[in-house]
């Protein structure tokens, strides 16, 4: 653990920026050399760190309304980085780092128990249920910052977490502690066409990030931007994902409500 | 034997008890945990100095600036490049994915001939030399015979070196037959020539207007330059511009904007039309332009005002007066506003009348060549290369008519209708093509009608396909002379779609080239060489490079570092007197064709009763449904409601779905006049009843496993509809069935 | 889950944890011990055995 | 021909005719070894687990198992630590079942695991805030105890015995057994708690989620509570089956009675803080999550509330009544159907906490995805059936498992005879009548 004032990094997606386009999606698998197989259609064994939902509002034609919604690992903090899935893995090879506030995963550590899987309620956790292979040649793109994962491991979204690495690495030729803003981003932020994805550091009062959503340190980071919320709020996952929308039934989508509870729900 | 027992006992359990303590299971235990954690069957990517190279994507007509990261001699990731002006950074699905066209199973490894029948994918690698050489002796044979004309190239690319090397190569060998894919740009260049008379592409200034009312176009479906479009959609969303969508299906633009139309499928035109009565009626106009600088309009006017009142409108399209009304005022009223059409990507050209009244919707708030409007972009104009000496035969050659009918008396706005090809070769004995070539296209899948196509590819005795990529068209060639992919070569990039000023993007060799491959520009230079004078004169070059520097001159340095030049201050015609029609004004009613906008819709193919439903083809980002096939990752994108294993979805409202007694998942006949196909059937809310929605870009044969096999290819069941003044392929949708198997 | 693992930490959690573990393992240790001398003791001086 | 190894005083039937009779399930064994196999060269393509349901039927068979194995912990806990004398009876039994449960346990989350291989990081590396890491622990040294456990009834055999080092050594066992009993009930305590705690800590997965004590959520105490109850409804059952195969007496009834008896007050008890449990779930810590009780069981394509009625009723609440009357529990129809009722509930409960906690959407815009395992996943859950009832074979053939089959089952032809043929053949009716005999 550094001594500098510890990071907190998260993403604010606009909703009402994404188009659903996909660019995310694609950008994270190259940028983290996630496999493809022949046929990808059932999305139950379909390795997408970051995975775009199609969300509806139910209402019938013409007033049917949809929404797509960008997931990758929310990197929960929990309470004081007892996120859901860091505290059950028996062996240690995800962690939450209290430095950076990012979950990782060790890919050499993980012996494939899927607890960690159980422990997600965000789906953000995929299994290597087969060898990952590339056909003849196309290894050739791989990208040596990222190890390909071997059969049997659990893997996830890293906030590309390599990307940080060598910024730090960088920085630290150049003698600086800190990192400037752009100087870490990650795949799909940077891919983004629509420009709805922003990264940086919630801590940092002068992070895009930290003044979109205005985190509230007494509500576990719970966004004062009426606009944003963050998906299943309630649960005390305390995910470092925020998103933005300006309609109401995008933002009651993200979280369970009961019937008789009002808009801000368990608020 | 007591003695034995105890013994032997013992002796088991000392060994174990040995075996357990000493290192060895221990030792043996972590061996395997590493050898786990290395499995030699899994790649670890060697690393190397990192490099990036910018260049141009040349995947789609979008003109957008890439940025590849190269690990040694490995190019690893496509990124958009920041600062572009297309595409300021941003990148889109497809083009993330352009390496693993580069280093994927599709590639034509080296030059091919046929080997078994067409089309049965038999194939034997033959010399480059062997290759040519086959391909001179057709042509020359072709030319002896006075057959020159027969000779006829399908291209993807126009307007740039490659494109015009081989328009060229046509004209000096004696063909007219250089024919264009067919996609939006063509019946906006036609409409800019009719109402404008000027020879240029449309371009619009997305990023300044306030107002966008769009006429289907899938502003986030791949409209235009893709990623262009999108950052101009989150512009709008921060400026507060407002987006009006008509179409019948709920697209993403739809679901994004501010205010989506679901209008009756192809009677789009009669909206503008009726949009356009409210403005005349209530003279909403913009005088300052239509007074000055227009022509025809009362004519014009009277058409409007006595045929598309709303309530004629309201029956016509659906969309009930009052909401036409208000739409028009708001429209009129916006500050910048800007009408739009070309439907989902503009793959297919539409109707002039339609086109034409969307276009004179801009006009009326006067909103052409000015900030926030459609701005009239002149085709590039830094290729001045030496007219060509013609001998008899080019001479003889090029008097003869189009293949496609463009130019001819019937079609004589028209430049390319590559949807009449398959109809004039099928026609006509022998056949009017002896030989064609396929440049950076993919007709065989993306030409409409497949009974038609085969039977005149058929009749087409030589077909050579310069693909990349083993797609469709080349599976189904008799020879195929692999181009360079666009990562392993120069080429440059005339213009961006829908880009609003002049703007040049080169394409660079980020690899070398993987393959046995050759640049297509130089193919085309040693054919010409090797068939002699006169064609051989008009080729002066020693190579392509040759070819572009000269073409370039010292501006070809500046491009090769910046990787792209664009006219920034470009202001369209200095004003509006940029005019060439015979008013020197925008003319309402054409001048030149009198009755060219008349027709705002078409109707689909098939009658009622057979096929009581409509099939409209919608396109998504997540399905390219062009030359190029979905690449594994992209494919791996698409959504398990439109491909779940090799069975595609088709989108049917619920209560139509319940009419024929289908539900959710539900296998399904899809007939049309055209073709048919089993599909499954998915619900949705967003289509209008009626209709039955299928996605493009699917249903190939070609490609590898990855794409291969999966879903229905749309086009398949479609056929072309020609639009009586333009002579465009108009077809926006087909007359279905859907029935339970 | 020994204290030269890297990650091992001294704080309560792996106190309790581990200590109730090694605890266990220590009483089953030193039991079976305890059989298995008992044992060899008792067969050297001849007792046990099927003939009686 | 291998007479000389069986037990003092009791008559088995001619090896022939016992292995001929053991073949069905070698081959059910071979099949499940088959599977197994592809699992771990293949990898765990094989199943039809995905990532929905990481945990699926692997880890259902493996809780379920470990629960019924409940039998060997809870009886010893009660002959050694209580002093219940008279299970000494079936405390053979309850040992071997156990042992039988735990080691599938063992097989089956080695085949359940991504990287066998790197299995034993889970100790090596072991995160002790991990509630599997308490599982893998316990559940590895309490097998141990298992072990310690059921050797000397293997230095029973009558040849083994006749080693003096074996006799010593077992002898010594036996006196030292309160203890390691005592450390068994203690590890069990913890194994079968932290198995609750698995789920019940998952606090992103509001059907599993419960408060509790400490770091302890209320699953863990129920499935110790629940273990207790229903691991000797399960030996029980074993027993009564053994006996019908057997065609013998091998347990006097008031053993059963016993063990049935205070099986009947724990399941009572049981069942009773489970209702309590479920009632506050469904009242206070589902709708805090913004749940209500009905979205757990509805929109499910199969099974919807029924499960919970068949878990907590049919599989609790009923077997519990019977087992408190001592009619119940003396009428072996009724006794018999009770045991069932509750394995069949305890189940049940581990099934619902292992793969519904998983399919349950929780994300609002996700469904509810369906499971059913691939053969293979079958094979190699069924494996350790086959194993089980081959180890009980041949225990029974070998071992003085049952205490008091001499005495309810003399032989009346004259003693260590060659099993000759006639005797077989007798043999037979002989059984027949003696099992209505017990009815």
């Amino acid at each position: 653990m550094k001594h500098e004032q510890a990071k907190k990094y998260g993403m604010v997606i606009d909703l009402d920026k994404c188009t659903g386009c996909g660019a995310c999606m694609v950008a994270c698998m190259a940028e983290n050399n996630v496999p493809f197989k022949e046929d990808e259609t059932n999305k139950l064994d379909s390795i997408t760190w970051m995975r775009v939902y199609q969300l509806t509002n139910g209402k019938p034609f013409p007033d049917t309304d949809i929404c797509y919604l960008p997931r990758p690992c929310m990197h929960c903090e929990g309470d004081h980085g007892h996120s859901p899935c860091v505290t059950v893995c028996p062996a240690i090879a995800t962690d939450y780092g209290l430095d950076t506030g990012i979950v990782s995963q060790i890919y050499t550590r993980c012996f494939g128990c899927r607890y960690c899987m159980a422990a997600c309620p965000y789906h953000a956790r995929y299994f290597n249920w087969w060898d990952p292979v590339w056909p003849n040649g196309m290894e050739k793109y791989l990208n040596p910052n990222v190890s390909p994962r071997m059969r049997g491991v659990v893997e996830k979204c890293s906030f590309c977490y390599h990307r940080y690495q060598l910024a730090k690495d960088r920085a630290f030729m150049e003698d600086r502690r800190e990192l400037e803003e752009e100087e870490y981003q990650t795949a799909c932020t940077q891919a983004c066409p629509a420009g709805a994805i922003v990264f940086g550091d919630l801590n940092n009062e002068t992070h895009r990030v930290h003044q979109i959503v205005q985190p509230d340190p007494a509500h576990a980071g719970r966004p004062k931007n009426p606009k944003a919320f963050r998906l299943l709020e309630r649960l005390g996952t305390n995910p470092k994902v925020y998103y933005l929308s300006s309609r109401e039934w995008v933002r009651r989508a993200g979280d369970n409500y009961l019937p008789h509870e009002g808009p801000s729900g368990g608020h | 034997m007591k003695m034995d027992r105890r013994s032997f006992l013992s002796f088991l359990i000392g060994g174990a008890a040995g075996t357990t303590l000493s290192p060895l299971p221990w030792k043996l235990t972590d061996d395997l945990a590493i050898w786990s954690q290395n499995w030699p069957w899994t790649p670890v990517p060697a690393g190397g100095e990192v490099t990036f190279v910018e260049t141009t994507c040349m995947l789609c007509p979008g003109g957008c600036g890439v940025t590849v990261r190269k690990v040694g001699d490995r190019a690893v990731k496509i990124e958009g490049t920041p600062g572009h002006p297309v595409n300021g950074g941003g990148i889109c699905i497809l083009g993330l994915s352009g390496l693993q066209l580069l280093y994927g199973p599709t590639r034509v490894p080296a030059p091919l001939r046929r080997a078994g029948g067409r089309g049965e994918n038999r194939w034997e690698k033959i010399s480059w030399d062997d290759a040519l050489a086959l391909v001179v002796e057709k042509l020359a044979a072709l030319r002896e015979n006075r057959l020159s004309h027969t000779l006829a190239c399908i291209s993807g690319t126009d307007g740039g070196t490659v494109g015009r090397l081989m328009e060229r190569f046509l004209t000096v060998y004696g063909s007219p037959n250089f024919i264009r894919t067919p996609s939006m740009r063509d019946a906006y260049e036609m409409t800019l020539h009719l109402m404008q008379g000027v020879q240029a592409s449309a371009g619009f200034d997305v990023e300044n207007t306030d107002f966008i009312l769009s006429f289907g176009s899938g502003i986030l479906e791949g409209w235009g330059s893709p990623v262009r479009m999108f950052r101009a959609h989150s512009a709008w969303k921060e400026n507060g511009a407002k987006v009006v969508q008509i179409e019948p299906r709920l697209s993403n633009t739809a679901a994004k904007s501010d205010k989506w139309l679901p209008v009756n499928p192809g009677t789009e035109g009669a909206l503008a039309l009726g949009l356009a009565h409210v403005i005349l009626k209530e003279s909403l106009h913009r005088r300052e332009f239509v007074d000055f600088y227009a022509w025809g309009l009362d004519r014009w006017k009277n058409e409007v005002l006595s045929k598309w009142t709303p309530e004629e409108v309201e029956a016509v399209t659906g969309i009930d007066k009052s909401t036409t009304v208000a739409l028009a005022r708001s429209f009129a009223g916006a500050g910048r506003p800007l009408a739009l059409c070309g439907r989902g990507k503009g793959s297919i050209p539409g109707s002039i009348g339609e086109f034409m009244a969307v276009h004179a919707l801009n006009a009326l708030v006067g909103n052409i060549n000015r900030k926030g409007g459609v701005w009239a972009v002149p085709g590039p104009d830094y290729i001045r290369w030496p007219e060509v000496e013609m001998d008899a035969t080019a001479a003889a050659g090029m008097q003869q008519p189009r293949v496609d009918g463009a130019g001819t008396e019937k079609y004589i706005f028209a430049r390319h209708l590559l949807h009449r090809v398959p109809e004039m070769v099928a026609a006509a004995d022998p056949s009017l093509v002896q030989a064609l070539f396929i440049l950076e296209a993919n007709p065989y899948y993306t030409l409409s009608d497949p009974a038609l196509l085969k039977k005149a590819w058929d009749k087409i005795p030589f077909i050579v396909s310069f693909s990349s990529f083993m797609d469709e068209t080349a599976q189904n060639a008799d020879l195929i002379l692999p181009n360079h992919m666009y990562l392993e070569r120069y080429e440059d990039v005339p213009y961006a779609e829908g880009f609003n000023k002049p703007y040049i993007g080169l394409a660079k060799p980020v690899v070398h080239p993987q393959f046995s491959t050759m640049h297509a520009g130089d193919v085309i230079l040693r054919l010409a060489k090797a068939l002699g004078d006169p064609v051989q004169k008009a080729f002066p070059w020693e190579d392509y490079e040759g070819c572009l520097d000269e073409t370039f001159g010292d501006a070809l340095e500046t491009l090769r570092e910046t990787g792209y030049r664009v006219e920034a201050d470009f202001a369209p015609g200095s004003g509006y007197p940029a005019f060439g029609t015979a008013s020197g004004r925008f003319e309402f009613i054409s001048e030149e064709s009198r009755d060219a906008g008349m027709q705002a819709m078409v109707q689909p193919q098939g009658e009622e009763p057979a096929f009581p439903l409509i099939l409209i083809p919608f396109d998504s980002q997540r399905l390219a449904n062009g030359y190029i096939g979905d690449p594994p990752f992209v494919i791996k994108t698409v959504p398990d409601t439109v491909l779940k294993g090799d069975a595609l979805f088709v989108e049917v409202h619920p209560e139509t779905a319940k009419a024929i007694g289908l539900s959710e998942g539900k296998a399904a006949l899809l007939a049309t006049p055209k073709g048919q196909a089993r599909v499954r059937v998915h619900l949705f809310e967003g289509i209008m009843p009626g209709l039955v929605g299928i996605p493009t870009g699917l249903g190939h044969h070609a490609y590898d496993g990855y794409l291969a096999g999966k879903g229905v290819n749309a086009n398949a069941l479609m056929g072309p509809v020609e639009d009586g003044a333009s002579g465009l392929n108009a077809a926006w949708g087909i007359r279905a069935k859907l029935s339970r198997v | 889950m020994f204290p030269f693992n890297f990650e091992w930490i001294w704080d309560m959690s792996h106190l309790v944890f581990m200590g109730g573990l090694w605890f266990a393992l220590t009483i089953l240790g030193l039991g079976m011990t305890y059989c298995i001398i008992k044992a060899v003791i008792d067969t050297v001086q001849g007792k046990g055995g099927g003939h009686h | 021909m291998d007479d000389a190894l069986f037990p003092k005083g009791v008559k088995r039937c001619p090896l022939p005719e016992f292995l001929m009779k053991l073949g069905p399930v070698v081959a059910l064994l071979i099949w499940g070894v088959v599977a197994m196999l592809m699992c771990w060269i293949k990898g765990l393509n094989q199943t039809n687990m995905n990532d929905a349901y990481g945990f699926a039927a692997w880890i259902w068979a493996d809780l379920t198992v470990i629960a019924l194995g409940g039998g060997a912990f809870f009886t010893g806990f009660l002959r050694y630590l209580i002093g219940k004398e008279n299970l000494k009876n079936i405390i053979n039994f309850a040992v071997l079942i156990g042992f039988i449960c735990y080691s599938s346990a063992l097989l089956i989350l080695a085949i359940d695991i991504g990287q066998p291989l790197r299995g034993w990081f889970i100790f090596w590396h072991a995160n002790v805030h991990s509630m599997l890491t308490e599982v893998a622990f316990c559940l590895t040294c309490y097998f141990g105890v298992l072990t310690i456990e059921y050797l000397p009834l293997v230095l029973e055999n009558r040849q083994i015995d006749r080693v003096p080092f074996f006799h010593n050594l077992s002898h010594h066992m036996h006196a030292v057994m309160p203890l390691f009993a005592a450390t068994g009930a203690f590890l069990s305590f913890f194994h079968q708690g932290s198995l609750g705690g698995v789920a019940g800590v998952l606090f992103g997965r509001p059907f599993a989620f419960r408060e509790g004590l400490f770091i302890w959520p209320w699953t863990f105490f129920l499935f110790t509570w629940s273990a207790a109850a229903y691991g000797p409804c399960f030996t029980i059952m074993l027993a009564k089956i053994t006996e019908k195969v057997t065609g013998k007496r091998l347990i006097k009834d008031d053993v059963y009675d016993l063990l049935a008896k205070i099986a009947g007050w724990m399941m009572a008890t049981y069942i009773v803080a489970k209702i309590i449990d479920t009632w506050y779930w469904a009242t206070v810590t589902a709708p805090a999550r913004g749940m209500t009780f009905m979205q757990f069981y509805s929109n499910n394509p199969f099974y919807g509330i029924w499960i919970l009625i068949l878990e907590i009723v049919i599989g609790g609440v009923i077997p519990a009544a019977i087992l408190l009357t001592r009619k119940g529990r003396n009428t072996p129809p009724v006794l018999m159907t009770a045991v069932v009722l509750g394995v069949i509930g305890v189940c049940v409960n581990r099934w619902v906490m292992v793969l519904q906690t998983l399919a349950v959407p929780v994300l609002p815009f996700e469904g509810w995805p369906m499971y059913y395992p691939s053969w293979q996943e079958v094979a190699t859950t069924l494996l350790p059936v086959a194993y089980g009832i081959i180890l009980v074979a041949f225990s029974y053939r070998y071992l003085p498992v049952f205490p008091q089959e001499a005495e309810l089952n003399p032989i009346v032809s004259e003693p260590a005879a060659p099993p000759a043929p006639e005797t077989d053949t007798d043999a037979e009716p002989a059984d027949a009548e003696l099992s209505p005999a017990q009815a």
